[in-house]
Protein backbone atom coordinates (compact mmCIF):
# COMPACT_ATOMS: atom_id res chain seq x y z
CA UNK A 1 0.00 0.00 0.00
CA UNK A 2 3.20 2.24 -0.11
CA UNK A 3 2.43 4.95 -2.34
CA UNK A 4 4.93 5.54 -5.50
CA UNK A 5 6.71 8.75 -5.14
CA UNK A 6 6.54 11.40 -8.03
CA UNK A 7 10.33 12.71 -8.81
CA UNK A 8 11.28 14.96 -11.62
CA UNK A 9 14.00 16.73 -12.62
CA UNK A 10 13.60 19.69 -14.83
CA UNK A 11 14.95 23.12 -16.20
CA UNK A 12 11.31 24.33 -16.24
CA UNK A 13 9.49 25.68 -13.26
CA UNK A 14 6.92 24.22 -11.70
CA UNK A 15 3.67 24.34 -10.46
CA UNK A 16 2.63 24.12 -6.51
CA UNK A 17 -1.18 24.46 -7.21
CA UNK A 18 -0.99 21.91 -9.82
CA UNK A 19 1.67 19.37 -7.83
CA UNK A 20 -0.95 19.89 -4.84
CA UNK A 21 -3.77 19.27 -6.74
CA UNK A 22 -2.54 16.09 -8.50
CA UNK A 23 -2.30 14.51 -4.54
CA UNK A 24 -5.26 15.61 -3.06
CA UNK A 25 -8.07 15.64 -6.21
CA UNK A 26 -11.09 13.75 -5.88
CA UNK A 27 -9.75 11.81 -2.54
CA UNK A 28 -10.93 11.80 0.79
CA UNK A 29 -8.61 10.57 3.02
CA UNK A 30 -5.78 13.37 2.91
CA UNK A 31 -6.06 15.29 6.45
CA UNK A 32 -2.58 17.37 5.83
CA UNK A 33 -0.83 18.33 2.83
CA UNK A 34 2.56 20.19 3.34
CA UNK A 35 4.62 21.67 0.71
CA UNK A 36 8.16 22.92 0.77
CA UNK A 37 9.45 25.43 -1.56
CA UNK A 38 13.19 26.20 -1.75
CA UNK A 39 14.01 29.86 -3.52
CA UNK A 40 17.11 31.47 -4.53
CA UNK A 41 17.68 34.21 -2.66
CA UNK A 42 19.94 37.24 -2.96
CA UNK A 43 19.99 39.52 0.07
CA UNK A 44 22.63 41.17 -0.60
CA UNK A 45 21.96 41.68 -4.80
CA UNK A 46 24.99 40.90 -6.05
CA UNK A 47 23.49 37.72 -7.30
CA UNK A 48 22.57 37.19 -11.33
CA UNK A 49 21.98 33.68 -11.03
CA UNK A 50 22.36 30.48 -9.17
CA UNK A 51 23.48 27.50 -11.97
CA UNK A 52 22.21 24.37 -10.88
CA UNK A 53 24.38 21.55 -12.40
CA UNK A 54 23.43 17.89 -11.42
CA UNK A 55 24.48 14.35 -12.42
CA UNK A 56 21.59 13.39 -14.90
CA UNK A 57 20.36 9.90 -14.27
CA UNK A 58 21.70 9.69 -10.73
CA UNK A 59 19.73 12.91 -9.59
CA UNK A 60 16.71 10.92 -10.12
CA UNK A 61 17.69 7.46 -8.82
CA UNK A 62 19.06 9.38 -5.83
CA UNK A 63 15.69 11.05 -4.77
CA UNK A 64 13.65 8.14 -5.77
CA UNK A 65 15.56 6.23 -3.19
CA UNK A 66 15.16 8.83 -0.68
CA UNK A 67 11.39 9.48 -1.26
CA UNK A 68 10.85 6.10 -1.13
CA UNK A 69 12.69 5.63 2.24
CA UNK A 70 10.19 8.26 3.34
CA UNK A 71 7.43 6.75 2.25
CA UNK A 72 8.32 3.30 3.71
CA UNK A 73 9.16 5.27 7.12
CA UNK A 74 5.37 7.17 7.43
CA UNK A 75 2.04 6.66 6.26
CA UNK A 76 1.82 9.31 3.15
CA UNK A 77 -0.71 9.05 0.72
CA UNK A 78 1.06 11.20 -1.76
CA UNK A 79 4.74 12.65 -2.10
CA UNK A 80 6.41 14.74 -4.73
CA UNK A 81 9.53 16.39 -5.34
CA UNK A 82 10.97 18.58 -8.10
CA UNK A 83 14.21 19.82 -8.21
CA UNK A 84 15.18 22.19 -11.47
CA UNK A 85 18.27 22.70 -12.98
CA UNK A 86 20.11 25.14 -15.08
CA UNK A 87 20.15 29.00 -14.37
CA UNK A 88 17.51 30.10 -11.75
CA UNK A 89 16.96 33.75 -10.90
CA UNK A 90 16.98 34.77 -7.38
CA UNK A 91 13.49 35.01 -5.95
CA UNK A 92 12.31 32.06 -8.56
CA UNK A 93 11.72 28.56 -7.30
CA UNK A 94 14.33 25.92 -6.76
CA UNK A 95 13.09 22.75 -5.35
CA UNK A 96 9.34 21.63 -4.62
CA UNK A 97 8.77 18.49 -2.01
CA UNK A 98 5.12 17.76 -1.35
CA UNK A 99 4.03 15.56 1.12
CA UNK A 100 0.02 14.33 1.97
CA UNK A 101 -1.06 12.05 4.56
CA UNK A 102 -4.23 11.51 6.86
CA UNK A 103 -2.03 13.22 9.89
CA UNK A 104 -0.19 16.13 9.99
CA UNK A 105 2.78 15.26 12.00
CA UNK A 106 3.77 12.19 9.36
CA UNK A 107 3.42 14.95 6.63
CA UNK A 108 5.64 17.43 8.11
CA UNK A 109 8.16 14.75 9.22
CA UNK A 110 8.50 13.41 5.91
CA UNK A 111 8.93 16.80 4.22
CA UNK A 112 11.05 17.83 6.80
CA UNK A 113 13.63 14.33 6.35
CA UNK A 114 12.93 14.91 2.61
CA UNK A 115 15.04 18.12 1.87
CA UNK A 116 17.55 17.18 5.08
CA UNK A 117 18.42 14.16 2.97
CA UNK A 118 17.96 16.14 -0.65
CA UNK A 119 20.68 18.79 0.32
CA UNK A 120 23.29 16.03 1.40
CA UNK A 121 22.47 12.99 -0.95
CA UNK A 122 21.02 14.67 -4.41
CA UNK A 123 23.52 15.32 -6.72
CA UNK A 124 23.03 19.10 -7.45
CA UNK A 125 25.43 21.53 -7.25
CA UNK A 126 24.92 25.62 -7.62
CA UNK A 127 27.81 28.10 -8.87
CA UNK A 128 26.95 31.87 -8.25
CA UNK A 129 26.96 33.97 -11.77
CA UNK A 130 27.52 37.58 -9.67
CA UNK A 131 25.74 40.69 -11.57
CA UNK A 132 29.36 42.29 -10.99
CA UNK A 133 30.35 39.54 -13.99
CA UNK A 134 32.93 38.36 -11.63
CA UNK A 135 33.32 34.55 -12.30
CA UNK A 136 31.12 33.38 -9.61
CA UNK A 137 32.20 30.62 -6.81
CA UNK A 138 30.66 27.79 -6.32
CA UNK A 139 28.46 27.39 -3.31
CA UNK A 140 29.51 25.64 -0.35
CA UNK A 141 28.18 23.28 1.85
CA UNK A 142 26.53 24.70 4.97
CA UNK A 143 27.73 22.59 8.16
CA UNK A 144 24.17 22.49 9.49
CA UNK A 145 23.01 20.68 6.60
CA UNK A 146 25.10 17.50 7.51
CA UNK A 147 23.77 17.80 11.20
CA UNK A 148 20.01 18.23 9.80
CA UNK A 149 20.46 15.00 8.08
CA UNK A 150 22.16 12.89 11.21
CA UNK A 151 18.72 14.26 13.21
CA UNK A 152 16.66 11.42 11.21
CA UNK A 153 19.15 8.31 12.15
CA UNK A 154 18.70 8.59 16.13
CA UNK A 155 14.89 8.76 15.91
CA UNK B 1 36.07 1.99 -17.09
CA UNK B 2 33.37 5.50 -17.72
CA UNK B 3 34.84 8.40 -15.01
CA UNK B 4 32.27 11.64 -14.90
CA UNK B 5 33.12 14.56 -13.03
CA UNK B 6 30.93 17.41 -11.87
CA UNK B 7 31.15 20.72 -10.40
CA UNK B 8 34.32 22.38 -9.51
CA UNK B 9 35.79 18.56 -10.23
CA UNK B 10 34.92 19.05 -13.72
CA UNK B 11 36.10 22.26 -14.22
CA UNK B 12 39.43 21.04 -12.45
CA UNK B 13 39.96 18.28 -14.36
CA UNK B 14 38.84 19.78 -17.79
CA UNK B 15 36.31 17.22 -19.07
CA UNK B 16 33.15 15.95 -18.14
CA UNK B 17 33.41 12.57 -18.51
CA UNK B 18 36.43 9.93 -20.46
CA UNK B 19 36.98 6.66 -20.36
CA UNK B 20 40.25 5.34 -19.18
CA UNK B 21 42.09 1.77 -18.58
CA UNK B 22 42.37 0.75 -15.20
CA UNK B 23 45.53 -0.71 -14.39
CA UNK B 24 45.71 -4.28 -12.79
CA UNK B 25 46.29 -2.85 -9.13
CA UNK B 26 43.04 -0.42 -8.51
CA UNK B 27 40.84 -2.50 -6.75
CA UNK B 28 39.18 0.41 -4.57
CA UNK B 29 37.98 4.14 -4.81
CA UNK B 30 40.60 4.98 -3.10
CA UNK B 31 43.27 3.26 -5.79
CA UNK B 32 41.28 5.16 -8.51
CA UNK B 33 41.86 8.35 -7.60
CA UNK B 34 45.35 7.81 -6.89
CA UNK B 35 45.97 6.51 -10.81
CA UNK B 36 44.01 9.62 -11.53
CA UNK B 37 46.31 11.87 -9.71
CA UNK B 38 48.90 10.67 -12.00
CA UNK B 39 47.72 11.60 -15.14
CA UNK B 40 48.42 15.22 -15.45
CA UNK B 41 48.59 18.15 -13.35
CA UNK B 42 44.98 18.67 -14.09
CA UNK B 43 44.09 15.40 -12.00
CA UNK B 44 46.31 15.91 -9.68
CA UNK B 45 44.95 19.70 -8.90
CA UNK B 46 41.27 18.12 -9.09
CA UNK B 47 41.86 15.30 -6.35
CA UNK B 48 44.35 17.19 -4.15
CA UNK B 49 41.72 18.37 -1.45
CA UNK B 50 41.21 14.49 -1.30
CA UNK B 51 38.97 14.60 1.12
CA UNK B 52 35.94 16.75 -0.07
CA UNK B 53 35.61 14.91 -2.94
CA UNK B 54 32.54 12.33 -3.36
CA UNK B 55 32.24 8.62 -5.16
CA UNK B 56 29.08 7.74 -7.04
CA UNK B 57 29.48 3.58 -8.30
CA UNK B 58 27.42 2.96 -10.97
CA UNK B 59 25.24 6.52 -9.80
CA UNK B 60 25.25 4.69 -5.71
CA UNK B 61 27.12 6.72 -3.09
CA UNK B 62 30.04 4.69 -1.87
CA UNK B 63 32.87 5.72 0.64
CA UNK B 64 36.82 5.48 -0.73
CA UNK B 65 37.38 2.12 0.57
CA UNK B 66 35.06 0.59 -1.84
CA UNK B 67 35.98 -1.82 -4.37
CA UNK B 68 35.06 -0.84 -7.72
CA UNK B 69 34.33 -4.77 -8.60
CA UNK B 70 32.06 -4.76 -12.17
CA UNK B 71 31.55 -1.04 -11.70
CA UNK B 72 30.94 0.78 -15.22
CA UNK B 73 30.65 4.55 -13.83
CA UNK B 74 32.64 6.29 -11.56
CA UNK B 75 31.87 9.87 -10.90
CA UNK B 76 33.58 12.31 -8.69
CA UNK B 77 32.37 15.31 -7.52
CA UNK B 78 32.32 17.86 -4.15
CA UNK B 79 29.46 17.59 -1.41
CA UNK B 80 26.33 18.12 -3.11
CA UNK B 81 24.87 21.57 -2.69
CA UNK B 82 21.27 21.26 -4.05
CA UNK B 83 17.87 22.32 -3.30
CA UNK C 1 12.20 43.70 12.38
CA UNK C 2 9.52 41.18 13.63
CA UNK C 3 6.97 40.14 11.06
CA UNK C 4 3.28 41.05 11.49
CA UNK C 5 1.74 37.72 11.05
CA UNK C 6 -1.74 37.73 8.49
CA UNK C 7 -4.86 36.00 10.29
CA UNK C 8 -7.91 35.52 9.18
CA UNK C 9 -11.24 33.54 9.67
CA UNK C 10 -13.37 33.24 7.24
CA UNK C 11 -16.35 30.75 5.66
CA UNK C 12 -15.47 30.88 2.09
CA UNK C 13 -12.31 28.47 0.66
CA UNK C 14 -8.81 30.03 0.65
CA UNK C 15 -6.31 29.73 -2.44
CA UNK C 16 -3.18 28.95 -1.51
CA UNK C 17 -1.30 30.08 -4.03
CA UNK C 18 -2.38 33.13 -3.69
CA UNK C 19 -1.42 33.29 0.14
CA UNK C 20 2.01 31.87 -1.61
CA UNK C 21 2.54 34.49 -3.81
CA UNK C 22 1.54 37.37 -1.28
CA UNK C 23 4.74 36.30 1.23
CA UNK C 24 6.93 35.96 -2.06
CA UNK C 25 6.46 38.29 -4.55
CA UNK C 26 8.78 40.97 -5.65
CA UNK C 27 11.17 39.47 -2.61
CA UNK C 28 14.70 38.03 -2.71
CA UNK C 29 14.69 37.39 0.44
CA UNK C 30 12.76 34.24 1.09
CA UNK C 31 14.57 31.32 0.52
CA UNK C 32 12.04 28.39 2.25
CA UNK C 33 8.42 28.55 1.88
CA UNK C 34 6.35 26.24 4.06
CA UNK C 35 2.26 25.29 3.48
CA UNK C 36 0.52 23.32 5.83
CA UNK C 37 -3.12 22.63 4.80
CA UNK C 38 -5.11 20.71 6.78
CA UNK C 39 -7.83 19.05 4.86
CA UNK C 40 -11.58 17.20 6.05
CA UNK C 41 -10.87 13.79 5.96
CA UNK C 42 -13.90 10.99 5.50
CA UNK C 43 -11.87 7.64 5.11
CA UNK C 44 -15.45 5.77 5.84
CA UNK C 45 -17.84 7.65 4.21
CA UNK C 46 -20.19 8.20 6.41
CA UNK C 47 -19.67 11.41 6.64
CA UNK C 48 -21.35 14.16 5.07
CA UNK C 49 -19.74 17.45 6.60
CA UNK C 50 -17.94 18.44 9.58
CA UNK C 51 -18.86 22.00 11.14
CA UNK C 52 -16.42 24.47 12.18
CA UNK C 53 -17.76 26.64 14.90
CA UNK C 54 -15.68 29.47 16.87
CA UNK C 55 -15.55 31.95 18.90
CA UNK C 56 -15.55 34.81 17.37
CA UNK C 57 -13.06 38.09 18.50
CA UNK C 58 -11.42 35.45 20.39
CA UNK C 59 -10.22 32.88 17.11
CA UNK C 60 -8.48 36.03 16.00
CA UNK C 61 -6.72 37.03 19.08
CA UNK C 62 -5.58 33.82 20.16
CA UNK C 63 -4.34 33.04 16.25
CA UNK C 64 -2.33 36.69 16.69
CA UNK C 65 -1.39 35.54 19.71
CA UNK C 66 0.05 32.09 18.66
CA UNK C 67 1.49 33.61 15.22
CA UNK C 68 3.33 36.73 16.79
CA UNK C 69 4.99 33.66 19.33
CA UNK C 70 5.80 32.28 16.28
CA UNK C 71 7.48 35.05 14.11
CA UNK C 72 9.18 35.94 18.14
CA UNK C 73 10.90 32.48 17.75
CA UNK C 74 12.08 32.11 14.12
CA UNK C 75 13.42 34.45 11.96
CA UNK C 76 10.59 34.60 9.75
CA UNK C 77 9.87 37.11 6.79
CA UNK C 78 6.01 36.15 6.43
CA UNK C 79 3.42 34.08 8.15
CA UNK C 80 -0.09 33.43 7.15
CA UNK C 81 -2.81 31.67 8.94
CA UNK C 82 -6.26 31.12 7.26
CA UNK C 83 -8.89 29.04 9.55
CA UNK C 84 -12.55 28.49 7.90
CA UNK C 85 -16.08 28.09 9.94
CA UNK C 86 -19.07 26.40 8.79
CA UNK C 87 -19.43 23.84 7.22
CA UNK C 88 -17.04 22.10 4.80
CA UNK C 89 -17.55 18.76 3.14
CA UNK C 90 -14.68 16.10 2.91
CA UNK C 91 -11.63 16.94 0.62
CA UNK C 92 -12.33 20.37 1.40
CA UNK C 93 -9.76 22.57 3.11
CA UNK C 94 -9.88 23.54 6.87
CA UNK C 95 -6.72 25.43 7.79
CA UNK C 96 -3.52 27.01 6.24
CA UNK C 97 -0.58 28.16 7.63
CA UNK C 98 2.51 29.79 5.18
CA UNK C 99 5.50 30.23 6.65
CA UNK C 100 8.30 31.75 4.71
CA UNK C 101 12.25 32.55 6.10
CA UNK C 102 15.44 32.43 4.85
CA UNK C 103 16.13 29.03 6.04
CA UNK C 104 14.16 26.12 6.07
CA UNK C 105 14.84 25.20 9.15
CA UNK C 106 13.14 28.25 10.58
CA UNK C 107 10.20 27.75 8.02
CA UNK C 108 9.26 24.12 9.02
CA UNK C 109 9.71 24.83 12.62
CA UNK C 110 7.18 27.70 12.86
CA UNK C 111 4.71 26.15 10.32
CA UNK C 112 4.45 23.00 12.42
CA UNK C 113 4.59 24.91 16.11
CA UNK C 114 1.57 26.85 14.39
CA UNK C 115 -0.17 24.23 14.22
CA UNK C 116 0.33 22.19 17.28
CA UNK C 117 -1.05 25.39 19.59
CA UNK C 118 -3.64 26.11 16.87
CA UNK C 119 -4.89 22.80 17.49
CA UNK C 120 -4.65 22.58 21.22
CA UNK C 121 -5.50 26.47 21.95
CA UNK C 122 -7.49 28.30 18.84
CA UNK C 123 -11.27 28.00 19.97
CA UNK C 124 -12.77 26.16 17.50
CA UNK C 125 -14.82 23.11 17.42
CA UNK C 126 -15.85 20.51 15.16
CA UNK C 127 -19.35 18.82 14.91
CA UNK C 128 -19.61 15.57 12.13
CA UNK C 129 -22.77 15.63 10.21
CA UNK C 130 -23.66 12.00 8.87
CA UNK C 131 -24.55 10.91 5.30
CA UNK C 132 -27.08 8.81 7.48
CA UNK C 133 -28.71 11.97 9.01
CA UNK C 134 -28.06 10.90 12.28
CA UNK C 135 -27.46 13.82 14.88
CA UNK C 136 -23.41 13.61 14.60
CA UNK C 137 -21.30 13.82 17.93
CA UNK C 138 -18.53 16.67 18.63
CA UNK C 139 -15.53 15.51 17.92
CA UNK C 140 -13.14 14.30 20.53
CA UNK C 141 -9.80 15.80 21.25
CA UNK C 142 -6.80 13.67 20.54
CA UNK C 143 -4.69 12.64 22.94
CA UNK C 144 -1.41 13.42 20.93
CA UNK C 145 -2.78 16.88 20.39
CA UNK C 146 -1.14 17.82 23.91
CA UNK C 147 1.62 15.90 23.42
CA UNK C 148 2.65 17.48 20.20
CA UNK C 149 2.19 21.18 22.38
CA UNK C 150 4.11 20.05 24.53
CA UNK C 151 7.34 19.06 22.60
CA UNK C 152 7.87 23.21 22.18
CA UNK C 153 8.27 23.69 26.09
CA UNK C 154 11.17 22.01 26.55
CA UNK C 155 13.31 23.24 23.43
CA UNK D 1 -21.53 39.57 32.97
CA UNK D 2 -21.64 38.67 29.84
CA UNK D 3 -21.68 34.66 29.89
CA UNK D 4 -20.72 32.79 26.74
CA UNK D 5 -21.12 28.89 25.33
CA UNK D 6 -20.03 27.15 22.75
CA UNK D 7 -20.11 24.20 21.13
CA UNK D 8 -21.46 21.14 23.46
CA UNK D 9 -21.40 23.24 26.45
CA UNK D 10 -24.10 25.61 24.59
CA UNK D 11 -26.47 22.72 23.37
CA UNK D 12 -26.53 21.65 26.70
CA UNK D 13 -27.18 24.99 28.68
CA UNK D 14 -29.58 26.00 25.70
CA UNK D 15 -28.46 29.42 25.15
CA UNK D 16 -25.10 30.97 23.42
CA UNK D 17 -25.24 33.63 25.01
CA UNK D 18 -26.72 35.17 28.68
CA UNK D 19 -25.73 38.20 31.32
CA UNK D 20 -26.49 36.91 34.99
CA UNK D 21 -25.57 39.19 37.72
CA UNK D 22 -22.46 37.64 39.72
CA UNK D 23 -23.28 37.10 43.90
CA UNK D 24 -21.41 38.90 46.51
CA UNK D 25 -18.99 35.89 47.12
CA UNK D 26 -18.47 34.96 43.34
CA UNK D 27 -14.59 35.69 43.25
CA UNK D 28 -13.07 32.76 40.98
CA UNK D 29 -14.11 31.10 37.85
CA UNK D 30 -14.70 27.86 39.82
CA UNK D 31 -17.17 30.03 42.07
CA UNK D 32 -18.54 31.28 39.03
CA UNK D 33 -18.88 27.99 37.90
CA UNK D 34 -20.39 26.37 41.25
CA UNK D 35 -22.70 29.56 40.72
CA UNK D 36 -23.89 28.54 37.52
CA UNK D 37 -24.92 24.93 38.10
CA UNK D 38 -27.27 25.82 40.83
CA UNK D 39 -29.26 27.75 38.03
CA UNK D 40 -31.23 25.05 36.56
CA UNK D 41 -31.14 21.09 35.18
CA UNK D 42 -29.49 22.27 32.26
CA UNK D 43 -27.21 24.61 33.74
CA UNK D 44 -25.96 21.47 36.20
CA UNK D 45 -25.70 19.14 33.18
CA UNK D 46 -23.21 21.51 31.24
CA UNK D 47 -21.13 21.81 33.81
CA UNK D 48 -21.62 18.28 34.85
CA UNK D 49 -17.93 16.79 33.85
CA UNK D 50 -16.20 20.10 34.96
CA UNK D 51 -12.64 19.15 34.42
CA UNK D 52 -13.95 18.36 30.05
CA UNK D 53 -14.59 22.46 30.44
CA UNK D 54 -12.18 25.35 29.12
CA UNK D 55 -12.52 28.80 30.47
CA UNK D 56 -11.84 32.45 28.57
CA UNK D 57 -12.25 35.04 30.61
CA UNK D 58 -12.43 38.62 27.99
CA UNK D 59 -11.37 35.84 25.09
CA UNK D 60 -8.14 35.29 27.08
CA UNK D 61 -7.43 31.08 28.22
CA UNK D 62 -7.66 31.40 32.00
CA UNK D 63 -7.67 28.44 34.46
CA UNK D 64 -10.87 27.75 37.20
CA UNK D 65 -8.86 29.20 40.28
CA UNK D 66 -8.28 32.68 38.18
CA UNK D 67 -10.33 35.77 39.43
CA UNK D 68 -13.23 36.90 37.83
CA UNK D 69 -11.91 40.80 38.10
CA UNK D 70 -13.16 43.29 36.20
CA UNK D 71 -13.83 40.71 33.26
CA UNK D 72 -16.54 41.65 31.21
CA UNK D 73 -17.23 38.47 29.08
CA UNK D 74 -16.66 35.02 30.35
CA UNK D 75 -16.63 31.85 28.06
CA UNK D 76 -17.33 27.96 28.53
CA UNK D 77 -16.18 25.37 26.23
CA UNK D 78 -14.95 21.57 25.23
CA UNK D 79 -11.45 21.47 24.60
CA UNK D 80 -10.59 22.83 21.51
CA UNK D 81 -10.75 20.65 18.12
CA UNK D 82 -9.75 22.91 15.22
CA UNK D 83 -7.28 22.48 12.57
Amino acid sequence: MQVQPLVRIQAADFDVAAETLRLTAGRKDVGALVTFTGLCRDEAGTLDALELEHYPGMAEAELTRIAEEATGRWPLTGLSVIHRFGKIAPGENIVLVVTASAHRRAAFEAADFLMDFLKTRAPFWKKEHLVSGAGGAWVDTRAGDEKDAARWSSS
Amino acid sequence: MNIRYFAWVRERVGVEEETIEVPGGVKTVADLISHLKTLDDNHAAAFEEEDAIRVALDQLHVEADTDLGDAREVAFFPPMTGG
